[in-house]
């Protein structure tokens, strides 16, 4: 008997069987037909999904009025392990708290932890849903309150494919 | 009447199937290994010396980093560890659901493993199916925690968050199809007479050194010890827990791939009992802003996937950082037997070898 | 000026940057502040909002600096707190006199040769300074960090004289004639100039951009805006560059510890019985004062002060207790005290670990014995590491080692102290495992072992300097370029400081990499 | 008879074509590689080329994007991308390692893809007149276009002596590269082909020794159980028993040719994950691209051979089974090139079946499969296919 085994290959047939049996269920079934068997997503056509405790790029928040929610407590600056957080403490006319004047993210040593937010008792900061955070220069990865494409309150254009299109990060009540 | 000449040749730090930047130095006399020669450090990047310098709620992110296919063990070793110094007393929800995330970590790190060794013993297929799997836990804890790699998943004390909505269903729905998925594996390599012939009697270390060497996990459970931290000394809530060790005898690359089988069967059973008894109340203790150490010093182990994972940690008086952070890798001490397992056998047991110890650099380094 | 009370409004955040600034005082616990029980004279801690409470005396002036920087720190300003203040806060006006009296003579000599005239001068000056509306200049001195920009200079030639490397106060405005470099030494300008340029300083001070210019002033401060500081909308296309926020940079000096944590039940007896001392001591003494406070009130026929109370411990509502070191009841420490006699230092049981300390030169004895002994059994050695202790005298470094008994499930640390050079015996001819183990102490500490194979460094390279893990080696390595990391990323401050020096006209060039 | 130019100009166009399909296929099976491999592996391989978002690329993916909607039509989504690959190889950067042999490592590929292509000339596609050309033609005109190149009388010998040489060329390029990954991958190379050259011949031989013949033609034509009159006149139809014999030796000649390819489970010359890639690892640009040529070149002449000897050739059904078909049927009855092709297609996707599912052997685990088990099998089976031709 076990000569028998030894001579017949049945263990690799029964491998190449399943294996066949992938091949023929993704061959006979369209790509893009509702089930899928293949578990890869052709990405910037077809949307993926994110959940929503998902930790992406660090972003300020506005409150009702369009103000900056960050009064400069600092606690972000202080928990952040790797010191990306740069907070310069300033005044504002008609603004009791204190206003940054500057509130630098430096993102190529972000770790995304979340921990600044975590922090944040104001809740004036958030990691939003982008994942694309590629760019084509080192500064570009210091993000700011102001700039072009380096707004703290907006997202960056490379982005475009991983916020969530229910969402309208650019409005006051994004959370 | 004939030279020998030997052969050196080094394998890695650039090599597909090192696992990372392994470096390995290898005396060849034909393609017979005359003298094997680990070599560590690529990937060193000082993570003691940091968390020394970071407080003991900065220092988590680090370990994130180390083992990083087993981050959610990591992360559930320093939390355990840092409230081992300070005493703090964990809700049993939040045991509950570490030892859930932590028994899907275990899973996915094995799924790596299997998937990587396979590959480098040739099957490619193995790997794109293991992976299916482990993307799927991967979307688990991306749900849990938001990330999928690095996770930083719990809090000194608890965890940050309850679990979100709908993720239980989430997690029962790979529970459901899991086994199959193992069986899937099994098909394509247990019985198989390549894989066979590759794994058996390869790469062997006997009960005895591994013990002398100081090897843990599965490698040391293939050579038929039944030691186990979880059981041995269980921390988070594999105390209540109803799991068995797998063990075998035969020490070999074949015997550590069934265990490492088995343990995927025991840690399913375990996410399903954490899932069915996941206890009501609250998340996180009770714990001041700043953590302030007293005089200690303690050592904590886990069951890591790849063996016993061990944090050192010495508190100063009112510190809030650690004053002494080390790090006991299974990886670092199971490297150790290499030269053990594979002196006197071929180039190709190497590869295997290296496979079947599952090391990661990230921990070896450090 | 002491501040006498300390008290928490409403609106508290529990942000901990209070307690983060000064720890003495205040306690933030998971969902509230606190004043700490120590720092108050009542000896009582509750959430104490709106309730204000006294401060012990000895803490009144010392802790000042400190209480007034976590009530700044406070993102919310509640923290508010009583202080005595004086009437005049800056400025002793004698010196004042004596330098109008030297401007007086050195400009009109000729009126100061009859003594009358000197008096009738005299008056005047006093006059004019205890009723003077004009504010002077007094002192001016540049601190650390000047980046010699020229924006003083700029601003105000005729104090401000920037040379290629440093920058200073000019020899004619100064009392004293000098010119140099006038860091932390305070130059008095003279008198006469004093009133002329107390704008210009002022706006100088105000346009530095690293803020170094300080300035004594005697009088009401012209009310001068940081042109600079309103800034925060600018065109999207404003020049960005790398400029290195040199104030911003932290400081890289290598702190090194001040106490040797080494836990051990000795030590923590001892603390325990001075620290019990030390209360009894403060209470005798609380009681003592109450009594003498009280025949003085009596004496006085005041009401007599309030009795005081002995501080009940401390409680937090915390889910933490400490663990602290227990005599060993565990038979396996017994047993090795048994067996190694006078080399066992101590034994004792932390945080439910067994710890056992031996004399360095036996511990090769102990591991066999821990390896061997069929009672003890500890087969394998898990882990081996050492710790730094700077400070302390005997000795340099504690070596542990972890040991497991695979049989009888129980783990064992034991641990050694050595000196510095001390060369310790091998565990590998005992435990293979610690072969790499000690090749990492080795490289991570440079303690060196004997009868080693193999001593070589294992995660450093080979020629590497220096021992990483000891305390004294600094976070930023040893030859690694220094890289700020709070560096002028987003470019806000280049911007500021082009827009400052357009205001300027100076031409700010764009530093070059070098 | 043709005339000497005719026979020239007519090889010449034979030639051409057969090249011309070789060079089709070869880039069509690197991309059939990876969407075979892809679609085993649950995922789905090559789909789009890269391109701007406006022009002709940008046309090609909205193209297959539109075709994915389709089944079994959205496995060909990236088809381009073959075209892509070669281009990429030969505009790449062609590298010689500084201490090379330099004129062994430029000749080694060649070495290794001449014996792939001239296996080729044998090779019988279609047994007779494929299309005749028009009689308007010059030179040529009237003349049969035939479905083989040559049908000469020791085709089998020359397959086998021809398709030893192409080892040269790995062992060369091995040795060329002066590097030591490539070296070992080269004297691996060198033993497996020496250890499996035998078993190849062995089981070829059975239908030789069935059939009697070396001719290609003759060979597929007689052992697809179709009747032959021989030189002395006789009928002669291979006895259905000896389907047996041929069916073992199908199975070890396929698993001899998986081994002479240098393919899963046997591909120790290349070990991906052990020796890097083996003995191309210094090899780039063009000169890698020719191994790659002959590699799969070398697995579309085992395809064709295996396809011919063993699976009915250019019959439908193999073994000599198409007896059974009644010659009433129009189609099936028939000798046809698309059943050839669709069973070179076959063996050709077996390949990448096999590649997907299977680990690699060890050095000597090969080898011991080789001599301690394959030469002894292949054996029997040669003296169960003599016994048979002894009595039937």
């Amino acid at each position: 008997m076990s000569i028998l085994k030894k001579l017949l290959p049945l263990d690799i047939a029964s491998g190449m069987k399943l294996t066949g049996k992938y091949f023929g269920r993704n061959f006979l079934q369209a790509n893009r037909s509702k089930k899928h068997i293949h578990i890869t997503v052709e990405y910037p056509e077809t949307p993926i999904s994110i959940a929503p405790r998902f930790r992406g790029r660090l972003q300020m928040l506005r409150d009702e009025q369009g103000e900056i929610k960050c009064v400069c407590c600092l606690a972000c600056e202080k928990i952040c392990p790797t010191q990306v957080i740069t907070i310069s403490k300033g005044k504002k006319e008609g603004r009791k708290t204190p206003f940054p004047t500057r509130y630098d993210f430096e993102m190529e040593r972000c770790i995304f932890c979340e921990f600044c937010v975590e922090s944040c008792g104001f809740d004036s900061i958030i990691l939003n849903h982008q994942f694309e955070l590629a760019a084509y220069n080192r500064e570009d990865f210091s993000i700011g309150m102001e700039g072009q494409f380096q707004d703290m309150f907006r997202v960056s254009p490379v982005g475009q494919h991983s916020i969530s299109s229910t969402k309208n990060p650019d409005s006051p009540d994004y959370t | 009447m004939f030279k020998n000449e030997e052969l050196e040749i080094n394998l890695g730090p650039q090599h597909p199937s090192t696992h990372g930047v392994l470096r390995v130095k290898l005396r060849l006399d034909g393609e017979t290994i005359v003298k094997c020669t680990p070599i560590v450090g690529y990937l060193h990047r000082g993570v003691e010396k940091i968390c020394e310098n970071k407080t003991f709620f900065q220092g988590q992110v680090w370990t994130d980093r180390m083992d990083y296919v087993a981050a959610v063990s990591n992360n559930l070793g320093w939390a355990e560890s840092v409230e081992k110094l300070f005493g703090i007393h964990v809700p049993r929800r939040a045991h509950y659901v570490r030892t859930m995330m932590t028994e899907l970590n275990r899973i996915s790190s094995h799924l790596l493993w299997l998937g990587t060794h396979a590959l480098d013993i040739g099957a490619m297929t193995v790997f794109l199916y293991a992976f299916r799997e482990r993307e799927q836990i991967l979307d688990c804890f991306e749900s849990f925690c938001g990330a999928r790699l690095t996770t930083t998943a719990f809090r000194i004390g608890g965890l940050r968050e309850d679990i979100p909505p709908g993720f239980i269903k989430q997690v029962q729905a790979f529970q459901d199809r899991f086994l199959d998925c193992i069986d899937e594996y099994e098909t394509l390599l247990t019985e198989n007479r390549i894989w066979k012939r590759r794994t058996i009697g390869i790469a062997p270390i006997n009960a005895d050194e591994c013990i002398a060497f100081g090897v843990t996990g599965p490698v040391l459970r293939a050579a038929g010890v039944k030691y186990d931290v979880r059981k041995a000394f269980p921390y988070a809530a594999y105390a209540e827990m109803n799991f068995e060790i797998p063990t075998r005898t035969e020490a070999d690359t074949y015997a550590r791939y069934l265990v490492r089988l088995e343990e995927f069967r025991q840690s399913h059973h375990i996410i399903q009992q954490c899932i069915d008894g996941l206890p009501e109340g609250n998340v996180m203790a009770k714990i001041p802003k700043v953590l302030k150490s007293e005089v200690n010093e303690i050592y904590h182990p886990i069951e890591a996937p790849k063996g016993e994972l061990g944090y050192y940690l010495v508190g100063e008086k009112g510190g809030q950082n650690p004053y002494r952070f080390h790090v006991r890798g299974p990886s670092f001490v199971n490297l150790q037997a290499l030269p053990q397992m594979t002196e006197g056998r071929l180039l190709a047991d190497v590869i295997a070898a290296i496979g079947t110890l599952d090391v990661v650099l990230g921990e070896v380094d450090r | 000026m002491p501040i006498t009370k300390v008290w928490i409004e409403e609106g508290c955040i529990v942000c901990n940057a209070c307690e983060a600034e000064c720890p003495d005082v205040f306690h933030v616990t998971a969902d509230s502040c606190h004043i700490k029980a120590d720092a108050r004279i009542d000896g009582q801690e509750d959430e104490n909002r709106s309730s204000k409470s006294v401060l012990q005396n000895g803490l009144q002036s010392s802790l000042e600096t400190s209480i007034i920087a976590a009530a700044v720190a406070c993102p919310v300003n509640v923290i508010q707190y009583e202080q005595i203040i004086s009437q005049i806060p800056i400025e002793p006006p004698k010196i004042e006199v004596e330098v109008a009296i030297e401007v007086i003579t050195s400009v009109v000599p000729m009126v100061a040769e009859t003594e009358p005239a000197l008096a009738k001068v005299q008056s005047v000056i006093s006059e004019t300074i205890t009723s003077a509306p004009k504010p002077r200049i007094t002192e001016v001195w540049i601190d650390e960090g000047c980046i010699v920009c020229n924006a003083c200079e700029a601003e105000c030639p005729e104090v401000f004289h920037v040379t290629a490397d440093s920058c200073h106060i000019k020899a004619d405005v100064r009392l004293d004639g000098k010119e140099n470099e006038n860091r932390f030494e305070k130059s008095k300008i003279k008198q006469v100039l004093g009133e002329s340029l107390v704008e210009k300083i002022i706006s100088a001070a105000a346009g530095c951009p690293v803020d170094v210019i300080k300035y004594g002033v005697f009088g009401d401060v012209p009310k001068i805006e940081k042109k600079l500081d309103a800034v925060h909308d600018h065109s999207p296309d404003a020049v960005r560059s790398f400029v290195w926020d040199i104030a911003a940079a932290p400081n890289r000096v290598v702190v090194m510890p001040k106490t040797i944590p080494l836990p051990s039940l000795r030590t923590f007896l001892a603390e325990q019985e001075a620290q019990k001392i030390a209360d009894e001591a403060k209470w005798q003494k609380q009681l003592a004062d109450y009594e003498i406070n009280k025949t003085k009130a009596l004496g006085e026929n005041k009401e007599p002060p309030k009795a005081p109370v002995r501080p009940a411990p401390k409680k937090d509502d915390n889910d933490m207790i400490a663990p602290v070191p227990a005599s060993a009841d565990a038979p396996e420490l017994l047993y090795l005290r048994e067996k190694l006699g006078a080399s066992v230092q101590e034994i004792f049981q932390q945080s439910g670990e067994l710890v056992c300390q031996v004399a360095p030169e036996a511990i090769l004895e102990a591991l066999v014995l821990c390896k061997d002994d069929p009672a003890l059994k500890f087969e394998m050695l898990v882990d081996e590491t050492a710790t730094h202790y700077p400070v302390a005298d005997e000795f340099k470094f504690s070596i542990v080692y972890h040991l497991t008994s695979l049989s009888r499930q129980r783990r064992l640390r034991l641990r050694i102290l050595i000196p510095e050079n001390y060369d310790v015996e091998s565990a590998v001819s005992v435990y293979p495992g610690a072969n790499w183990l000690e090749r990492e102490v080795f490289d991570m500490f440079g303690i060196r072992f004997k009868n080693h194979p193999d001593l070589r460094r294992i995660l450093c390279p080979d020629d590497w300097e220096g021992y990483p893990l000891r305390k004294e080696y600094p976070t930023l390595g040893l030859g690694q370029r220094e890289i700020d990391f709070r560096e002028d990323r987003s470019g806000v401050l280049m911007r500021l400081s082009l827009e400052k020096a357009g205001n300027l006209n100076i031409n700010l060039k764009k530093p070059e990499a070098n | 008879m043709m005339t000497p130019v005719q026979q020239v100009v007519m090889a010449i166009i034979q030639i051409t074509v057969l090249v011309s399909i070789i060079l089709l296929i070869v880039p069509l099976m690197t991309f059939a590689e990876r969407k075979v491999i892809g679609y085993i592996q649950v995922r789905l391989g090559a789909t789009r080329q890269a391109g701007g978002i406006r022009g002709f690329a940008a046309g090609i993916n909205k193209l297959s994007w539109a075709m994915g909607r389709i089944p079994i039509l959205s496995f060909f989504r990236g088809l381009p991308v073959f075209a892509a690959d070669g281009l990429k190889l030969l505009l790449k950067e062609d590298i010689v390692p500084d201490r090379a042999d330099r004129f062994v490592f430029v000749i080694a590929p060649v070495i290794c893809m001449i014996p792939a292509f001239a296996t080729f000339a044998v090779i019988c596609f279609y047994p007779g007149t494929l299309f005749t050309f028009p009689t308007t033609f010059p030179i040529i005109g009237g003349l049969p276009f035939t479905g083989f190149l040559t049908d000469i009388n020791v085709g089998l010998l020359y397959i086998m002596a021809v398709g030893s040489i192409g080892v040269y060329g790995i062992v060369l390029g091995g040795w060329a590269s002066n590097s030591k990954y490539p070296l070992l991958g080269g004297l691996r190379s060198a033993a497996q082909i020496i250890s499996y050259e035998i078993p190849l011949s062995l089981s070829l031989l059975v239908a030789v020794v069935l059939s009697g013949t070396l001719n290609f033609r003759e060979l597929s034509l007689y052992l697809a159980g179709v009747p032959m009159v021989t030189a002395a006149g006789e009928i002669v139809q291979m006895p259905l028993i000896a389907a047996i014999p041929l069916f073992f030796g199908f199975f070890f000649y396929i698993t001899c040719g998986f081994a002479e390819t240098n393919r899963v489970p046997f591909d120790l010359a290349e070990a991906e994950t052990e020796l890097v890639s083996g003995f191309h690892t210094e090899y780039s640009g063009m000169k890698f691209a020719w191994f790659m040529l002959a590699e799969y070149a070398n697995m579309m002449a085992v395809s064709a051979i295996a396809a011919g000897f063993f699976l009915g050739g250019h019959y439908l059904l193999p073994f000599g089974l198409q007896r059974f078909v009644p010659d009433s049927i129009p189609f099936l009855a028939q000798p046809s090139l698309l059943f050839f092709f669709g069973k070179v297609f076959f063996l050709l996707f077996t390949f990448l079946w096999v590649r997907a599912t299977l680990p690699r052997y060890r050095y000597d685990q090969l080898m011991s499969v080789g001599w301690k088990w394959l030469i002894p099998v292949t054996l029997v089976n040669l003296v169960i296919a003599a016994t048979i031709r002894l009595i039937f």
